[in-house]
């Protein structure tokens, strides 16, 4: 059984044929087989740079190349030059080895693939009847045996979610710690102090986020009276609140 | 007459499988070019004969404008008996949500349960219990002191676990069960 | 012998309403009292042999530790004409590979089947798993706990197997990887 083939054709080059590989174990017996020798006989240079060369040709060809391709690529070159150096006394194991079993492995899992392949095939056209009876309750039941815990969890996810969603939550409010009116009056009283009064620092500098929000609405609100104007020489620069000399309409106060 | 048990056969196989009552025209259709609506009705005619012999269960009936193959009344007995017993190997939608809320919350109270579920459970851990999936454990020390309901041993051996802390964490389940809206 | 018969009818009946596989043990408690298992089986080859008769499009067969009724193959093409889309999706063979892992080495783990086919197959066994081919059945008690996946009773009605033992031998499969070796 061979790997399906992918057509890629280029516009200048003949069109080039790459077999679609279930991972690198997948290439490396497609190698092997291909040089026509046992997986307990490897010629483990050749095959290397055969591998090195199908990745390539991969890359090329724009097919995502998975991480675990590389892995491999990294290890058949160790086990080559393993191979070009002198043996130590009493080394006797190849460094092929644990290579070799994992393609035997891998060799017996795609023969049980296409057994089983084999047995769906006479599968075919054999269906389970269904008879015009209508179920006991209209509910899907499941076989108890094939309940898993898979089941049951995807079960409770089900159950949170159709409450989350029947109960939605409700919108926290936080007490109200700083009043618009209160940081108008602290304002007003710091651009009539320093004449030029950095707004933004003194923004960015409040250790509250709420705090910060109320001197906001305050310093436009401030704008809005006319007392105050503010400028900024550019993007991102200090923000600057300066007093306008018009006095505080006190009774334009609201109790924000 | 080989070639009319064929069809037969072939009339047969696709009532089978279609649960509705299937016209002519829809079964002529099927056998393909060069079959007679004639000959469909000789088929349908010999599969309702070989099914009034002795030893079939099984009937071919006329019912709105088509033709069904239905189960002999005789038999309404068994098959409500069957029905019950498959009932007892089966769990339904609404007893695995609940085994699930009682699994993972557990020990937990029947308010609780129709709390996260929104509808009444009690006739669903009434069968949980009978099954001995669900036990009894105390009282919660609240008004009412509604019963504490929490898995048994049977539990985790059904569904192979050493402990309850072996149950998938919702970040398995995410990995391995995937979103729902990938079901059909 | 019409008890026999009678038995046979009562018995294909139950089959045509289930639909899934039902033991042998389920018919003998649908039978009721005084019918021994024995009889029940001689029913059920009763209802076998006739419908290896010809003029019949469904047959009896051994699945999933029970018996179904279930079409013939050979109307598969009549089948498909009337079903229309709702044929089966095939399985691809990164679905095969890893189905052939977890049937021969379960319980197994998920590292365990990514060691074993070399590439993560995370999404391999998600579609399994929404495909009720395989399940999860606990937990390896080894570093990290990870869940332990075996094929489902799906499994054995999807590959018409009566049960695992009638899955290929290891040695029968390591005949066929050995075969494929030498002939590339």
């Amino acid at each position: 059984m061979d790997p399906a083939l992918v057509g890629v054709e280029g516009p200048v080059r003949p069109s080039v044929v790459l077999p679609v590989f279930e991972g690198p174990l997948d290439l490396l017996l497609h190698l092997v087989r291909e040089e026509k020798v046992s997986i307990w006989d490897i010629p483990i240079a050749r095959i290397c740079d055969q591998y090195h060369e199908a990745l390539r040709r991969m890359e090329e060809l724009d097919l995502e190349v998975a991480g675990e391709y590389l892995v491999y690529a990294a290890w058949l070159l160790l086990i080559k030059s393993r191979l070009l150096l002198p043996r130590h006394e009493g080394e006797q194991k190849d460094p092929r080895l644990e290579l070799v079993e994992r393609l035997a492995e891998y060799e017996k899992v795609k023969a049980a693939a296409a057994e089983l392949a084999g047995l769906v095939e006479l599968r075919r056209g054999v269906e389970r009847v269904r008879f015009a009876v209508p179920p006991p309750s209209g509910e899907i039941e499941l076989d108890l045996e094939d309940v898993d815990v898979l089941a049951l969890s995807r079960a409770l996810r089900d159950v949170l979610e159709r409450h989350l969603r029947d109960h939605p939550p409700t919108l926290q409010l936080e007490p109200i710690r700083f009043s618009v009116r209160e940081k108008i009056l602290e304002l007003f009283e710091l651009i009539r102090r320093q004449r030029s009064f950095p707004l933004l620092s003194h923004l960015l500098t409040r250790p509250d986020r709420l705090e910060s929000v109320t001197l906001l609405l305050a310093a436009l609100e401030l704008q809005r009276l006319g007392t105050a104007t503010a400028h900024q020489r550019r993007p991102f620069a200090e923000i600057y609140l300066t007093p306008t000399g018009t006095p505080l309409p006190m009774d334009a106060l609201t109790d924000a | 007459m080989p070639e009319l048990a064929g069809l037969a056969a072939m009339v047969e196989a696709v009532l089978a499988v279609a649960g509705d009552p299937v016209t002519v025209d829809a079964l002529v259709a099927v056998a393909g070019e060069g079959v007679e609506r004639a000959r469909v009705e000789e088929a349908l005619e010999f599969v309702r004969s070989r099914h009034e012999q002795a030893g079939s269960g099984i009937r071919l009936e006329h019912v709105a404008g088509g033709w069904r193959l239905a189960t002999r009344s005789e038999y309404e007995g068994a098959l409500r008996e069957y029905l019950g017993y498959r009932a007892r190997a089966r769990l339904s939608q609404a007893a695995l949500e609940t085994l699930a809320v009682i699994a993972y919350r557990q020990p937990v109270t029947l308010p609780e349960i129709n709390f996260l579920r929104g509808v009444n459970s009690v006739a669903v851990v009434r069968t949980l219990v009978e099954r001995r999936l669900v036990v009894v454990s105390g009282r919660k020390q609240v008004v009412g002191t509604p019963l504490l309901y929490r898995t048994s041993k049977e539990f985790l051996v059904h569904f192979g676990l050493p402990d309850l802390s072996a149950l998938p964490t919702p970040e398995e389940v995410e990995q391995i069960a995937g979103e729902s809206a990938v079901e059909p």
